[in-house]
């Protein structure tokens, strides 16, 4: 699985991207979420507000229910600035 | 038509690609959004607009098909420029054409309205203070909501 | 600004100098009217726009000078053409300026919408039957009663 | 007192501009149109419908009851159709 970060969430874990094998229990993206907030500091702070993020599951806008599996594509940004 | 790219563009060759010989569009409504030196009091003294590769697109394509879907457009174009961009720089350009004034108007609006709430793309600005994310404005939700009905509109 | 003339004119040229080196401006929306091969059922071979020279310019700059008065522009530009033109050439250009862009397309479509019920403008059709005179829409007043109120616009 | 016509009211008068000087009693809009569609036949056909027709004093919309005056310039005229 690879999961990506945008703007801040990029400063704050610090990484752009990673290639990530979750355990069997990560079925959900809520549950991705609880798992990647325990990696590091800066991904617990990244991870602290999780009103502030949106996620994108292979390129498609994705909620807290659906789930993720080996081979997806992660993303996890805030809300969008562009125009 | 969308387009990503870093580099600039110009607004008159580009809908003049867009229109030309087809005598069926009676009009042609355009945006182009620019790079300010004020956010609230605050002066910006540059700009980088990240994205994220390949939703992007995906995303722009999606918004400018929703378009053609809902009204009887002759051409559209949808360019999204990326990277360090300067107060003055253009941003971003919408374009729609079609056989009647009110539909041209009315999908250029729905195209930057939705493009500005799904578009995956991030402002950081530079002010005398340092760097900041620019944060999502309400106003573009609440804009881009006016079009939430999924009904073909009026031609 | 006004503009009334036979020349035709360049979308990006024009938008350019009306632009150009003022970093306040966030958004800029611009329409451009055609003129179609088909009015209805018919076939359009040519087209001859007659004017009113002194009104013409007289209501188009009242027009100009209420957009600003209801809305937040830093510049706008109307021109308008008269003479005879042909399927796929340009008549009329808007554009309006703005720190924000709901204020850019709101002038944008009040000038167009405006203009096409007041400034006296009339346009004769050369159709394989002989010419004829255009008509007026109802449409088209229906469009410019959506701005009949007199109080300013939000910014 | 100048009197201006355009579009099909130019082409049904035969004429495009024309120097007048009405009797006494013509004080209004409404009594100069009465008054010129006597002059031609062209010009009763062109004045028949009054709700088809616009007209501008000293290039300012006009309604039938408006003054006009000696040194005016009148402007008859189809509802407009530029843009």
């Amino acid at each position: 699985m690879k999961v990506l970060y945008f703007a801040w969430l990029k400063t704050k874990t610090g990484v752009g991207e990673e290639e990530l094998s979750p355990p069997a229990g990560v079925a959900t993206v809520a549950q991705l979420l609880d798992w990647l907030e325990a990696r590091s500091p800066g991904h617990g702070e990244a991870l602290a507000d999780r009103h502030a993020i949106r996620i994108a599951v292979n390129q498609e806008y994705a909620r807290p229910g659906d789930p993720v599996k080996a081979g997806d594509e992660i993303a996890l940004f805030p809300p969008v600035t562009g125009g | 038509m969308i387009r990503v790219q870093r580099e600039d563009f110009d607004l008159g060759a580009e809908v003049k690609a867009l229109t030309a010989r087809n005598p069926r569009i009676g009009g042609l409504c355009s945006f182009v959004g620019l790079v300010r030196d004020m956010h609230g009091d605050d002066s910006v003294r540059a700009m980088t607009l990240e994205h994220y590769p390949g939703m992007t697109e995906k995303m722009l394509q999606r918004i400018d098909d929703e378009a053609h879907w809902r009204w009887p457009l002759e051409a559209s174009l949808v360019i999204h420029r990326h990277g360090r961009l300067d107060p003055g720089d253009q941003i971003v350009l919408v374009a729609t054409a079609s056989p009647h004034r009110q539909a041209a108007f009315e999908a250029c609006q729905f195209l930057i309205d939705w493009l500005k709430t799904q578009a995956p793309f991030w402002k950081k600005e530079e002010t005398p203070e340092g760097e900041r994310w620019v944060e999502a404005r309400e106003s573009d939700d609440a804009a881009a909501e006016r079009w939430a009905g999924t009904g073909k509109a009026a031609g």
